[in-house]
């Protein structure tokens, strides 16, 4: 078992969902049940495969890279297929483990508008391989490889099962991550041409994560560091999306169907601060030096802009996208410290949204459905017409302004903190200001996040709504799909250990190969 | 929503099930009730759990089990008491803390415990919370029988008490603002507890956001600490530290008074008082437990838990005004003086409080911190008292409506009267009932009255004597007020006023004894008519003997100063006396109605005092400030403006930068090739403003082939930059 | 001979090949045109295997050069069919992708 | 079968970079004004016929290059395959066989700008890089390398090809076969 774990685990798991897919393509469109069962079987095994490699993890080693698969794959390029899990990617890897098989549960009886679960399902199951490839991971273009796969999927998710605007959505959705991940390619070719061997000083030519963090940049100047970073830069900044980048975001979120946005919320936007953290920063430290209080500054920015943008919002969903904005500016404040309390704050807070953000998509998904519409001024007394859902609407909402011992804490204030004693050399006022403002932040996002709740969950309903027989309280399919995420709300509240203990040692090595560098 | 919140405590205390020794404050084995501490809010906890999967099946729809479970809590507490005083006595040149702790979580190579600590503050804490939280659920089940959420009411009375007690016991700053917030919540959750009207959500919104503004300073401010600290959010180590002078002053200014903003928001204080008054729009239970006796004085206990902090961030010894002082001051006198102009009863009552806590807040800011502990302890009981008493009154008149709906109640309410003026004459701090002994050593730890002849505490605060005693006047007066409008006078309101079940009876009484009785705990010292033995006993079991602990001052009391203060608060009493029991009854009488305002008073004069009562009445406008000003321009304008440069500038200028590079394309080739033969100058401008209009229409047409075009230049300049970072 | 020429040459003929893709309006022409753009990459294939003296070059332009037999017929049978349905294969009138 | 270009190269060493240098030059310089012609002419058929130069052109630069095996499958496989099949898409879609004069200039104007701009990228980027690598063709490249090549180190592509080709086959006829 443990061999097979340690030579094809990694690979099993990448890519059982995609084989789910291929089995699916052979099936007639017709049987949507069998098309609902394979989906669901395919993502449940990716689920326990990668539960087998959570348990035999060896978390004393969490820093190190386990189950590691070496092999040739474009030696043109020097690209090999290398795959690596570590205290990470770990946590990242398991969010989307859990993630998809709920929203394929959550679609069971809530298949979009123009039907076909038979396309559903199998971008869906083409998305996680995509996603969890994405962060086992360990050479560039294997990365880059896996990034873009995940974009497709998207695009006809949005673009097909979308809302009214689903095309304007998807294009800019399209566009803004291709443009991006041009420059990223580009980084990424940089790095392989320039990278050189600090003890012989002869150009590596490798696409090698592992190799590329343990050199950190050498050999590449400062100024090219720079001019790299920013690439870089643009390429995840677009897909986390920061400020000024983050205008696809409400739109793509908005016109998405439930599914679509649970998994973009959860797990896309996670992709641009996971390279942030395993690529840019380690790789190119000097250029993230020089980076970072730009970082930071955008990252405040996206904060109070995205409370701000939230408070203006008329509908349910741009709301909570926008919030998403700010959300990953606690996220990117973090990273932008570049110290290990920082960044682990960081992975912490990518956890954390997914799971709270991708709730909050869930639960709009299921408003719509019972109102026909999310506009807030028509909402109101949900708390009446369905208690069960207006307390997990109160719930999440709670979660997700970062009330301790819940998980959404854990990502900001830690991330709050270590703004306070950025890494050496950087701007210490800066960064101490950047502190305030986020602190300013977690204000506003309690003053939106409840007057969400006290517009749609409190008072009496509505008259047009009074007597509606669609609204019903939370259905069997919403609990098996909702109360995994639930339980996670609260269990890496109370025991944030779960994520720290094995991400720091990870994190701890590789700001530690690159001081060396 | 919060089906399993409580079981957030319940994991963590599980996990604190083997306790490891750590450090040298450690002690091998305290006692079980020491030792297993942790079990006193996992009970709540539990309850809560279990009130919200299965209460509503239960025959007592739930509460029996709240009940059980904070009864449960409460023999522990008084147990912990029992062994804290016999480990305090075991113990002569100084008392360790009681410290137990267990791995949390790790970040930057580091390990951060979670664990609980005890010593006489916590100790004091639990038995408050235990005590008031028991009486409080005793009393709901007559008080809020029959409510639609009766069930729902007793799961979050129990998560607050859990909460409350887990926020007692944390040993760390992060577990503080983990029960920090999961007060606020339960808080939240209680003021809104009638959701339907929007007066109630709108006070629980009001109530949770102030809390959130000054969480800014709490997190900021435990920041600082933490790395000014060395890294540990342990809050023993931290003052150990700071008491050592390792850790740099200006640091501790700054994080003090970032906490201090927290204090203010939770505890009330001037100018973040402003949501206490409108959380009463909760059920009258939740205002005497949560509004009035404990999760108010958070942050008294976090003052007084992180000590050190403020004693040097503030400069409090040797000195005679800080900002701690001086916010508690303003607020005992400014809140006190607000409780007049209020017409419902228990809004006069949270008026009172915030007053109280004010008084709290500068006992800590002179260096009085066991008279601050002391008032906290009796102020609970009292307050506490006075809240249940409002609610049986308005249980009667199913009104808080003092002017409209009450006077004459004390014939038909025996029992709630004699309890409520028990309690409100402790409020008074007249001897010899509890909040006499508690208010005048406050008064006497400013030092002020070193001055006439009593001696140095801290430093010489005489400001904060002055305004304390007239505080004590304003408090005397206002309560005179309450009493004579509510119990006084002949009844104004409809119905039938009748007496209160003795499930609302028992607990009046209860807490009316503690009132009575709460000031013998800490007799001063050199007091003749009282055993020496049984002097200080609060304060030598309370204040801690340790490391952690900076070198306070002791103020001696005087006798002169307890006179004069008594004296002060008579004149207060009197004077309001003489206003309503004179003047509007032999009026009332007069008219044969019953009054409650004389006409020719003093307001109706106008200049100064008309003045005054309508800046009272109109609560010195901070609402306005807040809502009308600040919240309405965030919301409106400013969150506008946001989204409209959302909208229009950045994804604007995306579009734009689109539609630009096409139309520039067009430009540049009407110029080159057909600006040749056509006159560019004359035709120019309208050619422009035609070509864009031209170039976005060809963009948006989908043409093929002028997409492939755009991706190959974007390529070739792609290409061309990475070329020359290559080169460079 | 120097590696460099062939190289230039293969520049020289995609650049060309680019050109026609993106000018012609006839289909055929356009599929014409992507086979210069594809000889063009043979030519490097070749030219730096040759230089390297390894068989990959080679047996990669004879990949390229089955790839493009089975692209040229794809292609000429949507040709064919857009001719089929709409009597014209002007290019300029495809604009199915338009949104 | 041997280039005579080999054969030459086995007689002498000096000339025989002259000679393949005038060679080359010759070929590329048709190469590229045949390809000119190819786009830019305006009947359907004489860019058929002028690609036909542009396939021949670089068949013979393959010789060149030594590798005659890719050299014979272009002229088997694009000459007699691929530009048949082209003149037979052009006589079925018999519409366009005379004069394409309606190319917009503005469209011309377009491709023109991006293929210099190529042009230029590309000429910056290859003028300095391999200017002095001499390529030494002394063998022509045996069959049985190319044909070990494909069928041990490439099988799995060799394969892949295969089956594109089968589906490109099954392809065409299903979108050109009428209703």
């Amino acid at each position: 078992m443990t061999d097979f774990l340690n030579d094809w685990g990694l690979t099993a798991v990448t890519f059982v969902p995609l084989a789910g897919a291929l089995v699916m393509m052979l099936i007639p469109a017709v049987e949507e049940q069998l098309h609902k069962q394979v989906a669901l079987l395919a993502s449940l095994a990716a689920m326990v495969i990668g539960g087998l490699l959570m348990l035999d993890f060896d978390y004393g080693n969490a820093g190190a890279l386990q189950y590691v698969v070496d092999a040739r794959w474009i030696d043109v390029i020097n690209s090999r297929y290398i795959l690596g899990l570590d205290g990470i990617s770990l946590p990242l890897m398991a969010l989307t483990l859990v993630v998809v098989p709920l929203c394929v549960i959550y679609s069971w009886d809530h298949i979009p508008e123009p039907g076909n679960p038979k396309a559903f399902f199998i971008l869906m199951l083409i998305l996680e391989t995509g996603m969890v490839g994405t962060f086992v991971a360990q050479d560039l273009i294997l990365f880059f490889v896996f990034f873009e796969v995940v974009l497709l999927p998207m695009f006809f998710m949005i673009g097909v099962w979308g809302g009214e605007n689903r095309r304007y959505a998807s294009i800019k959705f399209f566009l803004f991550t291709l443009f991006g991940s041009a420059l990223m390619l580009l980084s990424f070719l940089a790095l392989f041409f320039l990278s050189t061997d600090p003890a012989t000083g002869e150009s590596l030519r490798t696409f090698d994560m592992r190799v590329l963090t343990d050199v950190a940049g050498a050999g590449i100047l400062g100024a090219t560091q720079i001019w790299i970073f920013a690439g870089m830069f643009i390429g995840f900044g677009v897909k986390v999306p920061m400020f000024p980048f983050h205008t696809w975001l409400p739109d793509a979120h908005t016109e998405a169907p439930t599914v679509g946005s649970v998994i973009l919320a959860a797990v896309l936007l996670k992709l641009g601060t996971y390279g942030f953290v395993r690529i840019a920063v380690p790789m190119l430290p000097s250029g993230a030096e020089s980076w970072a209080p730009w970082i930071g500054l955008l990252a405040v920015i996206g904060i109070i802009y995205g409370a701000l943008g939230c408070l203006a919002q008329t509908d349910m969903k741009r709301l909570i996208a926008f919030s998403s904005v700010a959300h990953m500016g606690f996220v990117m404040l973090g990273i932008a410290t570049l110290t290990d309390f920082g960044i682990n704050a960081a992975i912490f807070g990518m956890v954390a949204h997914g799971i709270i953000t991708g709730m909050l998509f869930f639960l709009a998904g299921s408003v719509k459905e019972r109102y026909h519409t999310l506009e807030i001024r028509r909402l109101g007394g949900m708390l009446v017409q369905a208690p069960r859902m207006g307390w997990i609407l109160g719930f999440v909402s709670m979660a997700s302004l970062g009330l301790p011992g819940l998980a959404g804490f854990w990502g900001e204030f830690p991330a709050i903190l270590s703004a306070y004693s950025p890494a050496d050399g950087l701007p210490v006022e800066t960064f101490r200001t950047y502190m305030v403002v986020a602190a300013v932040g977690t204000v506003l996002a309690a003053g939106y996040l409840l007057w969400l709740l006290q517009r749609t969950a409190m008072g009496a309903p509505r008259e047009e709504f009074a007597d509606s027989p669609d609204i019903v309280d939370v259905t069997r399919t919403e609990w098996i799909a909702w109360v995994p995420l639930l339980v996670g709300i609260i269990l890496f509240g109370v025991a944030p250990g779960l994520i720290f203990d094995v991400t720091d040692p990870a994190v701890v090595g590789l700001l530690a190969s690159g001081a060396g560098g | 929503m919060i089906a399993s919140a409580g079981s957030i405590l319940a994991a963590v205390l599980a996990a604190a099930e083997e306790p490891v020794a750590h450090g040298p404050s450690s002690v091998a084995s305290a006692g079980f009730f020491l030792d297993y501490a942790w079990l006193i809010p996992l009970l709540p906890a539990l309850s809560f759990a279990g009130i919200l999967l299965f209460g509503k099946r239960l025959p007592r729809k739930g509460s029996e089990l709240g009940i059980a479970a904070v009864g449960g809590s409460f023999v522990l507490a008084v147990g912990a008491v029992i062994t804290w005083i016999g480990h305090r006595d075991d113990s002569h040149e100084g008392v360790q803390a009681v410290h137990r702790t267990v791995g949390w979580l790790r970040s930057g190579g580091v390990e951060y415990d979670a664990g609980i600590l005890l010593d006489g503050l916590s100790v004091m804490m639990l038995f408050v919370v235990t005590a008031v939280s028991l009486l409080v659920h005793i009393y709901s089940t007559d008080y809020v029988a029959g409510d639609a959420r009766y069930t729902h009411f007793f799961a979050f009375l129990s998560l607050f008490t859990a909460a409350m007690l887990f926020f007692v016991l944390s040993d760390n700053l992060l577990q503080m603002i983990v029960g920090w917030e999961l007060v606020g919540v339960c808080s939240f959750v209680l003021i809104g507890h009638w959701w339907e009207h929007k007066e109630n959500s709108d006070a629980a919104l009001k109530a949770f956001f102030t809390n959130r503004v000054g969480d800014i300073g709490l997190l900021v401010g435990v920041s600082i600490l933490f790395f000014a600290a060395g890294g540990t959010f342990d809050t023993l180590r931290i003052s150990e530290r700071i008491n050592a002078g390792d850790v740099s002053h200006t640091a501790l200014v700054v994080a003090s008074l970032c906490l201090l903003a927290a204090v203010m928001s939770k505890s009330g204080q001037f100018i973040l008082h402003t949501w206490l008054p409108d959380a009463m729009a909760g059920p009258t239970p939740v205002s005497a437990l949560i509004h009035a006796a404990t999760m108010v004085v958070a942050g008294i206990y976090m003052v007084a838990r992180l000590y050190p902090v403020f004693w040097e961030g503030m400069s409090i010894g040797g000195s005679s005004i800080n900002v701690l002082a001086l916010v508690g001051a303003v607020t005992l006198l400014f809140g006190g003086m607000l409780a007049f102009t209020q017409n419902d009863i228990k809004k006069v009552l949270a008026y009172s409080t915030v007053s109280q806590l004010g008084y709290m807040v500068m006992a800590l800011g002179v260096g009085a911190w066991t008279a601050a502990m002391f008032h906290l302890f009796t102020h609970a009981f009292f307050k506490a008292c006075l809240f249940l008493g409002s609610g049986s009154v308005s249980h009667a008149v199913h009104s808080f409506d003092m002017k409209n709906d009450m006077g004459g109640l004390r014939k038909v309410m025996p029992h709630t009267y004699r309890t409520f003026m028990v309690a409100t004459v402790a409020l008074m701090g007249l001897p010899p009932l509890a909040g006499f002994w508690s208010k005048d050593e406050i008064l006497a730890g400013t030092g002020g009255w070193g001055l006439f002849g009593g001696t140095h505490g801290n430093g010489n605060y005489i400001l904060m004597l002055v305004m304390g005693m007239v505080g004590a006047a304003v408090t005397a007066a206002y309560m005179t007020r309450v009493v004579y409008l509510t119990f006084f006078g002949t009844y104004r309101g409809h119905g039938h006023p009748h007496e209160s079940g003795p499930r609302i009876l028992g607990p009046l009484y209860v807490l009316a004894f503690f009132a009575v009785v709460a000031g013998l705990f800490n007799m001063p010292k050199g007091f003749q008519l009282w055993p020496e033995a049984w002097q200080e006993r609060f304060g030598h079991y309370v204040e801690p003997v340790a490391a952690y602990f900076p070198a306070i001052g002791h103020a001696k009391p005087s006798w002169s100063l307890a006179i004069v203060s008594v004296l002060v608060a008579l004149i207060g009493a009197g004077l309001a006396w003489r206003y309503y029991f004179k003047g509007v009854q032999s009026r009332s009488q007069a008219a044969g109605a019953s009054l409650t305002e004389i006409d020719d008073g003093p307001v109706s004069r106008g200049g100064l005092p008309k003045a005054v009562h309508t800046a009272l009445v109109n609560k010195y406008y901070f609402d306005h400030l807040y809502t009308g000003v600040i919240v309405k321009a965030v919301k409106g304008p400013l969150a506008k403006a946001v989204y409209w440069s959302n909208q229009r500038i950045i994804d604007g200028a995306v579009n734009q930068a689109g539609r630009q590079s096409v139309a520039a394309g067009r430009a540049v080739y009407d110029h080159v090739d057909q600006g040749l033969i056509d006159n560019v100058i004359v035709d120019g401008s309208g050619r422009a403003s035609d070509g864009a209009g031209e170039g976005l229409r060809t963009m948006q047409t989908g043409k093929v082939q002028q997409y492939a075009a755009i991706l190959f230049a974007a390529a070739t300049v792609l290409a061309g930059v990475f070329i020359l970072v290559l080169s460079i | 001979m120097i590696l460099n020429q062939f190289l230039l040459l293969a520049a020289v003929l995609f650049c060309i090949g680019v050109y026609g893709v993106l000018a012609r309006r006839n289909g055929i022409m356009v599929l014409m045109s992507v086979e210069i753009i594809l000889n063009s990459v043979n030519i490097n294939l070749v030219a730096f295997g040759a230089f390297r003296d390894n068989v990959a070059g080679e047996v990669f332009a004879l990949f390229v050069i089955a790839v493009a037999a089975a692209e040229v017929g794809i292609g000429l049978a949507i040709v064919l069919l857009i001719y089929r349905n709409r009597r014209s294969i002007d290019l300029t009138e495809a604009d199915l992708l338009k949104g | 079968m041997t280039s005579p270009v080999v054969l030459a190269a086995a007689a002498s060493g000096g000339d025989l970079f002259v000679a393949q240098n005038v060679f080359f030059g010759v070929i590329a310089l048709v190469m590229v004004v045949s390809a000119l012609r190819c786009v830019t002419t305006s009947n359907v058929v004489h860019a058929a016929l002028w690609l036909v130069l542009v396939l021949a052109g670089a068949a013979a630069q393959f010789i060149l290059l030594g590798s005659e095996f890719v050299a014979v499958t272009q002229v088997l496989v694009y000459i007699g395959a691929i530009i048949v099949l082209f003149l037979f898409g052009i006589m079925l879609t018999k519409a366009s066989m005379g004069d394409d004069d309606s190319v917009a200039t503005e469209k011309r104007l377009m491709a023109s700008l991006v293929a210099v701009l190529l042009a230029v990228v590309m000429g910056v980027a290859l003028l300095d890089s391999y200017s002095d690598t001499r390529l030494v063709i002394d063998e022509p490249q045996r069959f049985g390398a190319v044909s070990d090549a494909i069928f041990s180190q490439y099988i799995v592509a060799f394969e892949a090809v295969s089956v594109l080709l089968l589906a490109a086959l099954i392809g065409a006829i299903v979108v050109a076969r009428k209703e």
